[in-house]
Protein backbone atom coordinates (compact mmCIF):
# COMPACT_ATOMS: atom_id res chain seq x y z
CA UNK A 1 0.00 0.00 0.00
CA UNK A 2 2.86 1.92 -0.79
CA UNK A 3 2.44 5.55 -2.09
CA UNK A 4 -1.28 5.54 -1.48
CA UNK A 5 -2.95 8.58 -0.72
CA UNK A 6 -6.50 8.84 0.46
CA UNK A 7 -9.05 11.40 1.32
CA UNK A 8 -12.42 11.54 3.66
CA UNK A 9 -14.95 13.98 2.45
CA UNK A 10 -18.74 14.90 3.84
CA UNK A 11 -20.77 14.28 0.64
CA UNK A 12 -21.09 17.87 0.05
CA UNK A 13 -20.66 19.90 -3.12
CA UNK A 14 -18.38 22.46 -1.47
CA UNK A 15 -15.64 19.59 -0.97
CA UNK A 16 -15.56 18.94 -4.53
CA UNK A 17 -12.68 21.63 -5.47
CA UNK A 18 -11.00 19.74 -3.19
CA UNK A 19 -11.21 16.99 -4.35
CA UNK A 20 -9.88 18.65 -7.87
CA UNK A 21 -7.22 19.96 -6.10
CA UNK A 22 -6.12 17.05 -4.79
CA UNK A 23 -6.78 15.29 -8.10
CA UNK A 24 -4.22 17.57 -9.82
CA UNK A 25 -1.43 17.27 -7.38
CA UNK A 26 -1.20 13.71 -7.46
CA UNK A 27 -1.33 14.17 -11.35
CA UNK A 28 1.41 16.44 -11.23
CA UNK A 29 3.41 14.72 -8.40
CA UNK A 30 3.14 11.93 -11.18
CA UNK A 31 4.16 13.77 -14.05
CA UNK A 32 1.19 13.32 -16.09
CA UNK A 33 0.87 15.80 -18.87
CA UNK A 34 -1.22 18.95 -18.33
CA UNK A 35 -4.03 17.77 -20.88
CA UNK A 36 -4.56 14.53 -19.04
CA UNK A 37 -4.37 15.43 -15.42
CA UNK A 38 -7.42 17.76 -16.56
CA UNK A 39 -9.29 15.30 -18.03
CA UNK A 40 -8.54 13.31 -14.28
CA UNK A 41 -9.60 16.32 -12.56
CA UNK A 42 -13.02 16.71 -14.50
CA UNK A 43 -13.25 12.27 -14.61
CA UNK A 44 -12.98 12.38 -10.44
CA UNK A 45 -15.45 15.10 -9.84
CA UNK A 46 -17.78 13.75 -12.17
CA UNK A 47 -17.40 11.09 -10.30
CA UNK A 48 -17.98 12.50 -6.68
CA UNK A 49 -20.64 14.31 -8.26
CA UNK A 50 -22.82 11.19 -9.10
CA UNK A 51 -22.29 9.91 -5.02
CA UNK A 52 -23.55 12.45 -3.94
CA UNK A 53 -26.86 13.46 -6.47
CA UNK A 54 -27.32 9.10 -6.71
CA UNK A 55 -26.05 7.07 -4.15
CA UNK A 56 -26.45 9.44 -0.93
CA UNK A 57 -29.69 11.28 -3.24
CA UNK A 58 -28.52 14.73 -2.59
CA UNK A 59 -28.36 14.17 0.95
CA UNK A 60 -24.58 16.33 2.34
CA UNK A 61 -23.86 14.11 5.39
CA UNK A 62 -22.44 11.35 3.82
CA UNK A 63 -18.87 10.49 3.48
CA UNK A 64 -17.01 9.59 0.62
CA UNK A 65 -13.57 8.24 0.69
CA UNK A 66 -11.31 8.69 -2.73
CA UNK A 67 -8.43 6.99 -2.90
CA UNK A 68 -5.13 7.13 -5.17
CA UNK A 69 -2.63 4.72 -6.12
CA UNK A 70 -0.03 5.27 -8.32
CA UNK A 71 1.99 3.07 -9.90
CA UNK A 72 4.76 3.35 -13.37
CA UNK A 73 2.06 1.17 -14.90
CA UNK A 74 -1.71 2.97 -13.85
CA UNK A 75 -3.23 5.88 -12.34
CA UNK A 76 -5.88 4.21 -10.51
CA UNK A 77 -9.01 5.99 -8.54
CA UNK A 78 -11.30 4.43 -5.63
CA UNK A 79 -14.42 5.92 -4.68
CA UNK A 80 -16.16 4.35 -1.42
CA UNK A 81 -19.45 5.81 -0.26
CA UNK A 82 -21.85 4.35 2.19
CA UNK A 83 -25.09 5.43 -0.59
CA UNK A 84 -27.64 3.21 -1.49
CA UNK A 85 -26.61 0.47 -3.11
CA UNK A 86 -26.16 1.34 -7.39
CA UNK A 87 -28.03 -0.62 -10.21
CA UNK A 88 -25.03 -1.66 -12.60
CA UNK A 89 -27.42 -1.26 -15.14
CA UNK A 90 -28.48 2.55 -14.32
CA UNK A 91 -24.84 3.43 -15.17
CA UNK A 92 -25.05 4.63 -18.55
CA UNK A 93 -24.33 7.95 -20.24
CA UNK A 94 -27.05 9.03 -22.31
CA UNK A 95 -26.26 9.02 -26.48
CA UNK A 96 -24.02 12.32 -27.08
CA UNK A 97 -26.64 12.95 -29.88
CA UNK A 98 -29.59 13.12 -28.15
CA UNK A 99 -28.90 16.95 -26.15
CA UNK A 100 -30.67 17.47 -23.04
CA UNK A 101 -29.46 18.39 -19.51
CA UNK A 102 -27.00 15.94 -18.02
CA UNK A 103 -26.19 12.27 -18.81
CA UNK A 104 -22.28 13.49 -19.05
CA UNK A 105 -20.57 12.93 -16.15
CA UNK A 106 -20.37 8.90 -17.20
CA UNK A 107 -18.58 9.94 -20.34
CA UNK A 108 -16.01 12.14 -19.30
CA UNK A 109 -15.06 9.45 -17.10
CA UNK A 110 -15.04 7.03 -19.45
CA UNK A 111 -13.28 9.53 -21.99
CA UNK A 112 -10.12 9.47 -19.47
CA UNK A 113 -10.31 6.32 -17.48
CA UNK A 114 -9.55 2.88 -19.16
CA UNK A 115 -10.79 0.52 -16.51
CA UNK A 116 -14.49 2.00 -15.13
CA UNK A 117 -15.41 -0.68 -12.60
CA UNK A 118 -18.11 -1.36 -9.60
CA UNK A 119 -16.79 -4.09 -7.25
CA UNK A 120 -19.54 -5.97 -6.27
CA UNK A 121 -18.18 -7.80 -3.50
CA UNK A 122 -18.86 -4.96 -1.41
CA UNK A 123 -21.30 -5.88 0.81
CA UNK A 124 -23.43 -2.32 1.61
CA UNK A 125 -22.75 1.56 0.19
CA UNK A 126 -20.43 1.22 -3.32
CA UNK A 127 -16.78 0.74 -4.72
CA UNK A 128 -16.47 2.51 -7.83
CA UNK A 129 -12.67 1.55 -9.41
CA UNK A 130 -11.47 3.77 -11.89
CA UNK A 131 -7.83 2.91 -13.86
CA UNK A 132 -6.30 4.83 -16.57
CA UNK A 133 -3.16 2.59 -17.88
CA UNK A 134 0.26 4.57 -18.62
CA UNK A 135 2.31 4.16 -21.52
CA UNK B 1 -11.33 29.05 -7.70
CA UNK B 2 -15.05 29.98 -6.85
CA UNK B 3 -17.49 31.35 -8.82
CA UNK B 4 -18.48 34.77 -9.38
CA UNK B 5 -21.54 35.68 -11.75
CA UNK B 6 -22.45 39.54 -12.94
CA UNK B 7 -24.54 40.97 -15.63
CA UNK B 8 -22.72 43.73 -17.63
CA UNK B 9 -23.81 45.50 -20.46
CA UNK B 10 -21.58 46.07 -23.64
CA UNK B 11 -22.96 48.40 -26.65
CA UNK B 12 -26.66 47.60 -25.12
CA UNK B 13 -25.97 43.88 -25.43
CA UNK B 14 -26.72 41.97 -22.27
CA UNK B 15 -23.76 39.94 -21.39
CA UNK B 16 -23.75 37.25 -18.38
CA UNK B 17 -20.27 37.40 -16.87
CA UNK B 18 -19.01 34.61 -15.37
CA UNK B 19 -15.95 33.66 -14.06
CA UNK B 20 -14.26 30.83 -11.66
CA UNK B 21 -15.41 26.91 -11.66
CA UNK B 22 -18.29 25.78 -12.48
CA UNK B 23 -18.98 22.49 -10.91
CA UNK B 24 -21.84 21.25 -8.69
CA UNK B 25 -21.61 23.10 -5.95
CA UNK B 26 -21.80 26.58 -8.03
CA UNK B 27 -23.92 25.64 -10.68
CA UNK B 28 -27.35 26.36 -8.89
CA UNK B 29 -26.22 30.21 -8.60
CA UNK B 30 -25.49 30.20 -12.23
CA UNK B 31 -28.56 28.90 -12.80
CA UNK B 32 -30.63 30.52 -10.90
CA UNK B 33 -29.00 34.03 -12.46
CA UNK B 34 -29.61 32.61 -16.04
CA UNK B 35 -33.68 31.64 -14.96
CA UNK B 36 -33.98 35.40 -14.12
CA UNK B 37 -33.20 36.42 -17.64
CA UNK B 38 -34.73 33.71 -19.25
CA UNK B 39 -38.34 34.34 -17.18
CA UNK B 40 -37.98 37.77 -18.24
CA UNK B 41 -37.99 36.99 -21.88
CA UNK B 42 -34.41 38.21 -22.88
CA UNK B 43 -33.60 38.36 -26.83
CA UNK B 44 -30.16 37.60 -26.64
CA UNK B 45 -27.82 36.68 -24.24
CA UNK B 46 -24.57 36.14 -24.33
CA UNK B 47 -22.32 34.45 -21.88
CA UNK B 48 -18.85 35.73 -21.27
CA UNK B 49 -16.55 32.89 -20.25
CA UNK B 50 -13.29 34.21 -20.72
CA UNK B 51 -12.58 33.76 -16.62
CA UNK B 52 -14.30 30.48 -16.76
CA UNK B 53 -11.58 28.11 -15.13
CA UNK B 54 -13.55 24.64 -14.94
CA UNK B 55 -16.91 23.28 -16.20
CA UNK B 56 -18.43 19.85 -15.02
CA UNK B 57 -21.64 18.50 -16.50
CA UNK B 58 -23.72 20.13 -13.88
CA UNK B 59 -22.34 23.66 -15.24
CA UNK B 60 -23.39 22.13 -18.82
CA UNK B 61 -26.70 21.15 -17.89
CA UNK B 62 -27.43 24.55 -16.96
CA UNK B 63 -26.41 26.02 -20.03
CA UNK B 64 -28.37 23.10 -22.04
CA UNK B 65 -31.57 23.85 -20.04
CA UNK B 66 -31.20 27.52 -20.68
CA UNK B 67 -30.50 27.06 -24.46
CA UNK B 68 -33.79 25.03 -24.21
CA UNK B 69 -36.31 27.42 -22.45
CA UNK B 70 -34.54 30.74 -24.36
CA UNK B 71 -35.84 28.61 -27.88
CA UNK B 72 -39.13 27.98 -27.00
CA UNK B 73 -39.63 31.89 -27.17
CA UNK B 74 -37.09 32.32 -30.13
CA UNK B 75 -34.61 33.61 -27.69
CA UNK B 76 -31.10 33.43 -28.66
CA UNK B 77 -27.72 32.09 -26.47
CA UNK B 78 -24.73 33.48 -27.02
CA UNK B 79 -20.68 32.29 -26.20
CA UNK B 80 -17.75 34.14 -26.26
CA UNK B 81 -14.36 34.44 -25.09
CA UNK B 82 -14.84 30.22 -24.24
CA UNK B 83 -10.77 28.94 -23.32
CA UNK B 84 -9.52 26.17 -25.39
CA UNK B 85 -9.72 23.81 -22.02
CA UNK B 86 -13.42 24.69 -22.02
CA UNK B 87 -13.96 24.51 -25.68
CA UNK B 88 -12.46 21.29 -26.06
CA UNK B 89 -15.54 19.97 -23.26
CA UNK B 90 -18.02 21.67 -25.21
CA UNK B 91 -16.78 19.70 -28.58
CA UNK B 92 -16.04 16.04 -26.61
CA UNK B 93 -20.18 16.67 -25.52
CA UNK B 94 -20.60 17.65 -29.35
CA UNK B 95 -22.41 20.90 -28.27
CA UNK B 96 -20.15 22.93 -30.05
CA UNK B 97 -22.76 22.46 -32.23
CA UNK B 98 -25.54 22.94 -30.30
CA UNK B 99 -24.92 26.32 -28.46
CA UNK B 100 -23.75 29.64 -31.07
CA UNK B 101 -20.57 30.52 -30.14
CA UNK B 102 -18.35 33.15 -31.16
CA UNK B 103 -14.65 34.84 -30.74
CA UNK B 104 -15.97 37.83 -28.47
CA UNK B 105 -19.31 39.92 -28.63
CA UNK B 106 -18.08 42.34 -31.72
CA UNK B 107 -17.98 39.04 -34.13
CA UNK B 108 -21.05 37.78 -32.95
CA UNK B 109 -22.39 40.78 -33.81
CA UNK B 110 -20.95 41.17 -37.16
CA UNK C 1 -18.77 13.51 12.62
CA UNK C 2 -20.23 16.02 10.15
CA UNK C 3 -17.57 18.50 8.48
CA UNK C 4 -14.87 15.93 8.59
CA UNK C 5 -12.06 16.08 5.93
CA UNK C 6 -9.17 12.95 6.43
CA UNK C 7 -6.38 12.89 4.44
CA UNK C 8 -4.30 9.74 4.51
CA UNK C 9 -0.03 10.23 3.35
CA UNK C 10 2.59 8.27 2.97
CA UNK C 11 5.23 9.55 5.84
CA UNK C 12 7.50 10.86 3.19
CA UNK C 13 8.32 14.95 2.57
CA UNK C 14 7.20 14.70 -1.08
CA UNK C 15 3.56 14.63 0.50
CA UNK C 16 4.19 17.96 2.83
CA UNK C 17 2.97 20.12 -0.17
CA UNK C 18 -0.26 18.40 0.04
CA UNK C 19 -1.10 18.49 3.03
CA UNK C 20 0.15 22.11 3.04
CA UNK C 21 -2.67 22.60 -0.49
CA UNK C 22 -5.26 20.95 1.85
CA UNK C 23 -4.61 23.19 4.94
CA UNK C 24 -5.54 26.08 3.07
CA UNK C 25 -8.33 24.44 1.50
CA UNK C 26 -9.59 24.15 4.92
CA UNK C 27 -8.65 28.17 5.93
CA UNK C 28 -10.60 29.06 3.44
CA UNK C 29 -13.60 27.36 3.27
CA UNK C 30 -13.77 28.21 6.86
CA UNK C 31 -13.26 31.92 5.94
CA UNK C 32 -10.58 32.36 8.04
CA UNK C 33 -7.69 35.50 6.88
CA UNK C 34 -5.34 34.63 5.28
CA UNK C 35 -2.50 35.63 7.86
CA UNK C 36 -4.40 32.74 10.19
CA UNK C 37 -4.66 30.73 7.50
CA UNK C 38 -0.62 30.46 6.60
CA UNK C 39 0.23 29.92 10.08
CA UNK C 40 -2.32 27.02 10.41
CA UNK C 41 -0.47 25.58 6.90
CA UNK C 42 2.99 26.09 8.23
CA UNK C 43 1.85 24.69 11.87
CA UNK C 44 0.50 21.44 9.95
CA UNK C 45 3.63 21.03 7.81
CA UNK C 46 5.70 21.47 11.04
CA UNK C 47 3.61 18.69 12.65
CA UNK C 48 3.93 16.56 9.64
CA UNK C 49 7.83 16.71 9.29
CA UNK C 50 8.44 16.02 12.77
CA UNK C 51 5.80 12.68 12.25
CA UNK C 52 8.27 12.27 9.70
CA UNK C 53 11.92 13.01 11.45
CA UNK C 54 11.26 11.76 14.59
CA UNK C 55 7.95 9.24 15.25
CA UNK C 56 9.61 7.59 11.57
CA UNK C 57 13.05 8.37 11.99
CA UNK C 58 13.18 8.81 8.24
CA UNK C 59 11.24 5.57 7.40
CA UNK C 60 9.23 6.86 4.19
CA UNK C 61 6.84 4.13 4.35
CA UNK C 62 5.47 4.76 6.76
CA UNK C 63 1.59 5.99 7.29
CA UNK C 64 0.32 9.61 8.44
CA UNK C 65 -3.47 10.57 8.82
CA UNK C 66 -4.55 14.13 9.17
CA UNK C 67 -7.79 14.85 10.24
CA UNK C 68 -9.80 18.34 10.23
CA UNK C 69 -12.72 19.26 12.15
CA UNK C 70 -14.14 22.66 11.99
CA UNK C 71 -16.76 24.37 13.76
CA UNK C 72 -17.65 27.84 15.08
CA UNK C 73 -15.48 27.43 17.57
CA UNK C 74 -12.42 26.15 16.72
CA UNK C 75 -9.94 24.30 13.68
CA UNK C 76 -9.19 21.17 15.46
CA UNK C 77 -6.08 18.98 13.83
CA UNK C 78 -5.39 15.66 14.56
CA UNK C 79 -2.20 13.96 13.55
CA UNK C 80 -1.84 10.36 13.44
CA UNK C 81 0.83 7.77 12.76
CA UNK C 82 2.00 4.13 13.52
CA UNK C 83 5.96 5.29 14.32
CA UNK C 84 7.55 5.11 17.67
CA UNK C 85 5.68 6.40 20.74
CA UNK C 86 6.55 9.87 21.42
CA UNK C 87 8.36 10.49 24.79
CA UNK C 88 6.12 13.81 26.07
CA UNK C 89 9.32 15.07 27.66
CA UNK C 90 11.24 15.72 24.49
CA UNK C 91 8.47 17.90 22.88
CA UNK C 92 9.99 20.77 23.40
CA UNK C 93 11.64 23.64 21.18
CA UNK C 94 14.99 25.54 21.68
CA UNK C 95 15.12 28.39 23.28
CA UNK C 96 14.70 31.27 20.68
CA UNK C 97 17.69 32.88 21.88
CA UNK C 98 20.02 29.88 21.65
CA UNK C 99 20.56 30.57 17.65
CA UNK C 100 21.07 26.64 15.87
CA UNK C 101 19.66 24.81 13.18
CA UNK C 102 16.17 22.87 14.10
CA UNK C 103 14.19 23.40 17.27
CA UNK C 104 11.87 26.09 15.89
CA UNK C 105 8.85 23.40 14.53
CA UNK C 106 7.03 23.70 17.61
CA UNK C 107 7.54 26.92 17.82
CA UNK C 108 5.54 27.40 14.74
CA UNK C 109 2.69 24.64 15.94
CA UNK C 110 2.02 26.73 19.57
CA UNK C 111 2.37 29.84 18.37
CA UNK C 112 -0.68 29.44 16.25
CA UNK C 113 -2.33 26.33 18.31
CA UNK C 114 -4.26 27.31 21.63
CA UNK C 115 -4.12 23.07 22.35
CA UNK C 116 -0.99 20.78 21.44
CA UNK C 117 -1.81 17.81 23.06
CA UNK C 118 -0.36 14.43 22.91
CA UNK C 119 -3.29 11.86 23.35
CA UNK C 120 -2.07 9.44 26.06
CA UNK C 121 -4.74 6.65 25.45
CA UNK C 122 -3.12 5.90 21.94
CA UNK C 123 -1.67 2.26 22.41
CA UNK C 124 0.35 1.97 19.43
CA UNK C 125 1.63 5.26 17.30
CA UNK C 126 1.04 8.83 17.99
CA UNK C 127 -2.22 10.79 18.36
CA UNK C 128 -1.16 15.10 18.24
CA UNK C 129 -4.40 17.09 18.98
CA UNK C 130 -3.96 20.58 17.48
CA UNK C 131 -6.70 23.07 18.35
CA UNK C 132 -6.93 27.07 17.48
CA UNK C 133 -9.93 28.80 19.39
CA UNK C 134 -11.53 30.93 16.75
CA UNK C 135 -13.27 33.44 17.74
CA UNK D 1 5.21 25.01 -5.87
CA UNK D 2 8.44 23.27 -6.36
CA UNK D 3 11.69 25.22 -5.56
CA UNK D 4 13.91 26.37 -8.14
CA UNK D 5 17.34 27.26 -6.98
CA UNK D 6 20.00 28.89 -9.36
CA UNK D 7 23.73 30.56 -8.85
CA UNK D 8 23.51 34.13 -10.57
CA UNK D 9 26.30 37.50 -11.01
CA UNK D 10 24.84 40.48 -10.20
CA UNK D 11 27.93 43.39 -10.51
CA UNK D 12 30.25 40.84 -10.00
CA UNK D 13 28.43 39.54 -7.23
CA UNK D 14 27.54 35.60 -6.16
CA UNK D 15 23.47 35.35 -5.70
CA UNK D 16 21.95 32.53 -4.86
CA UNK D 17 18.40 32.88 -6.50
CA UNK D 18 15.80 30.91 -4.71
CA UNK D 19 12.07 30.53 -5.81
CA UNK D 20 9.12 28.47 -4.75
CA UNK D 21 8.25 26.24 -1.60
CA UNK D 22 11.66 25.64 0.99
CA UNK D 23 10.24 22.69 3.17
CA UNK D 24 11.88 19.31 4.09
CA UNK D 25 11.26 17.94 0.93
CA UNK D 26 13.51 20.68 -1.33
CA UNK D 27 15.88 22.12 1.61
CA UNK D 28 18.18 19.28 1.20
CA UNK D 29 18.30 20.45 -2.91
CA UNK D 30 18.89 24.01 -1.32
CA UNK D 31 21.80 22.53 1.42
CA UNK D 32 23.49 20.81 -1.38
CA UNK D 33 24.02 24.43 -3.52
CA UNK D 34 24.68 26.56 -0.14
CA UNK D 35 27.28 23.91 0.66
CA UNK D 36 29.51 23.31 -2.86
CA UNK D 37 29.70 27.24 -2.33
CA UNK D 38 30.53 27.16 1.32
CA UNK D 39 33.72 24.36 0.64
CA UNK D 40 34.53 27.06 -1.57
CA UNK D 41 34.98 29.77 1.13
CA UNK D 42 32.26 32.27 -0.72
CA UNK D 43 33.51 35.15 0.79
CA UNK D 44 29.80 37.17 0.25
CA UNK D 45 26.47 35.04 -0.77
CA UNK D 46 23.57 36.73 -1.63
CA UNK D 47 20.33 34.71 -1.51
CA UNK D 48 17.72 36.52 -3.43
CA UNK D 49 14.34 35.45 -1.61
CA UNK D 50 11.94 37.68 -3.90
CA UNK D 51 10.29 34.37 -5.62
CA UNK D 52 10.36 32.63 -2.43
CA UNK D 53 6.46 31.25 -1.62
CA UNK D 54 7.22 29.22 1.51
CA UNK D 55 9.97 28.60 4.10
CA UNK D 56 9.77 25.91 6.90
CA UNK D 57 11.80 25.15 9.87
CA UNK D 58 13.77 22.93 7.56
CA UNK D 59 14.62 25.84 5.41
CA UNK D 60 15.72 27.96 8.55
CA UNK D 61 17.79 25.40 9.70
CA UNK D 62 19.56 24.93 6.09
CA UNK D 63 20.61 28.94 6.25
CA UNK D 64 21.54 28.67 10.18
CA UNK D 65 24.20 25.67 9.19
CA UNK D 66 25.60 28.14 6.18
CA UNK D 67 25.80 30.58 8.21
CA UNK D 68 27.40 29.24 10.89
CA UNK D 69 30.06 27.71 8.26
CA UNK D 70 30.22 31.54 6.38
CA UNK D 71 30.66 32.73 9.77
CA UNK D 72 33.76 30.19 10.75
CA UNK D 73 36.00 31.45 8.07
CA UNK D 74 34.95 34.87 7.73
CA UNK D 75 32.47 35.17 4.92
CA UNK D 76 29.22 36.92 4.74
CA UNK D 77 25.67 35.92 4.19
CA UNK D 78 23.57 38.41 3.13
CA UNK D 79 19.65 38.09 2.33
CA UNK D 80 17.87 40.29 -0.13
CA UNK D 81 14.11 40.82 -1.28
CA UNK D 82 12.44 38.80 1.51
CA UNK D 83 8.63 38.66 0.95
CA UNK D 84 6.32 39.48 3.87
CA UNK D 85 5.22 36.41 4.96
CA UNK D 86 8.66 35.22 5.23
CA UNK D 87 9.91 38.15 6.77
CA UNK D 88 7.39 37.55 9.44
CA UNK D 89 8.66 34.05 9.88
CA UNK D 90 12.10 35.35 10.61
CA UNK D 91 11.38 37.88 13.13
CA UNK D 92 9.17 35.69 14.69
CA UNK D 93 12.08 33.10 15.23
CA UNK D 94 13.94 36.25 16.46
CA UNK D 95 16.68 35.63 13.14
CA UNK D 96 16.12 39.11 11.50
CA UNK D 97 18.58 40.14 14.09
CA UNK D 98 21.04 36.72 13.15
CA UNK D 99 20.98 37.81 9.45
CA UNK D 100 22.27 40.24 7.31
CA UNK D 101 18.91 41.59 6.02
CA UNK D 102 18.82 44.38 3.35
CA UNK D 103 16.23 45.25 0.63
CA UNK D 104 18.18 44.56 -2.30
CA UNK D 105 21.65 43.64 -3.31
CA UNK D 106 22.31 47.69 -4.28
CA UNK D 107 21.37 48.62 -0.59
CA UNK D 108 23.71 46.35 0.98
CA UNK D 109 26.64 47.00 -1.41
CA UNK D 110 26.19 51.21 -0.43
N1 LIG E 1 -22.51 6.72 -8.15
C1 LIG E 1 -23.67 6.37 -8.74
N2 LIG E 1 -24.61 5.70 -8.05
C2 LIG E 1 -25.77 5.35 -8.64
N3 LIG E 1 -26.10 5.62 -9.92
C3 LIG E 1 -25.21 6.28 -10.65
C4 LIG E 1 -23.96 6.70 -10.12
N4 LIG E 1 -23.29 7.33 -11.09
C5 LIG E 1 -24.09 7.32 -12.17
N5 LIG E 1 -25.25 6.69 -11.92
C6 LIG E 1 -26.34 6.44 -12.90
O1 LIG E 1 -25.83 6.66 -14.23
C7 LIG E 1 -26.60 7.66 -14.91
C8 LIG E 1 -25.69 8.48 -15.81
O2 LIG E 1 -24.76 9.21 -15.05
P1 LIG E 1 -24.08 10.52 -15.62
O3 LIG E 1 -23.54 10.21 -16.98
O4 LIG E 1 -23.09 11.01 -14.64
O5 LIG E 1 -25.27 11.56 -15.81
P2 LIG E 1 -26.25 12.23 -14.73
O6 LIG E 1 -25.71 12.00 -13.38
O7 LIG E 1 -26.25 13.65 -15.16
O8 LIG E 1 -27.58 11.55 -14.97
C9 LIG E 1 -27.22 8.47 -13.80
O9 LIG E 1 -28.41 9.12 -14.24
C10 LIG E 1 -27.50 7.40 -12.75
O10 LIG E 1 -28.68 6.70 -13.02
N1 LIG F 1 6.13 13.82 16.33
C1 LIG F 1 7.18 13.74 17.19
N2 LIG F 1 7.55 12.55 17.70
C2 LIG F 1 8.57 12.46 18.55
N3 LIG F 1 9.30 13.52 18.98
C3 LIG F 1 8.98 14.73 18.53
C4 LIG F 1 7.91 14.92 17.62
N4 LIG F 1 7.81 16.23 17.36
C5 LIG F 1 8.78 16.83 18.06
N5 LIG F 1 9.50 15.94 18.78
C6 LIG F 1 10.62 16.26 19.69
O1 LIG F 1 10.57 17.66 19.96
C7 LIG F 1 11.82 18.27 19.63
C8 LIG F 1 11.60 19.69 19.12
O2 LIG F 1 10.84 19.65 17.90
P1 LIG F 1 10.93 20.86 16.89
O3 LIG F 1 10.68 22.11 17.62
O4 LIG F 1 10.00 20.56 15.76
O5 LIG F 1 12.42 20.89 16.38
P2 LIG F 1 13.29 19.82 15.57
O6 LIG F 1 12.36 18.80 15.00
O7 LIG F 1 13.96 20.65 14.54
O8 LIG F 1 14.24 19.25 16.57
C9 LIG F 1 12.43 17.35 18.60
O9 LIG F 1 13.82 17.46 18.53
C10 LIG F 1 11.97 15.98 19.09
O10 LIG F 1 12.80 15.50 20.12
Amino acid sequence: MKDLVKINIPSHPKYLSLVRDVTVWMGRLNGLDEGITDNLKLAVDEACSNVIKHAYRGNTSGNIVVKYKITKKNFKVVLEDSGIKTDVESLKGRSLEDIRPGGLGIHFIKRVFDTFELDEKKKTGNRLILIKNLK
Amino acid sequence: MPVNINIADYKGKKVLVVSGDIDMYSSPVLREELMILVRNRIPVLFVDFKGVSYIDSSGIATFVEGLKAMKSYGGRLRFVGIPEGIMEIFSFSKLDKVFEIYRDIDEASA
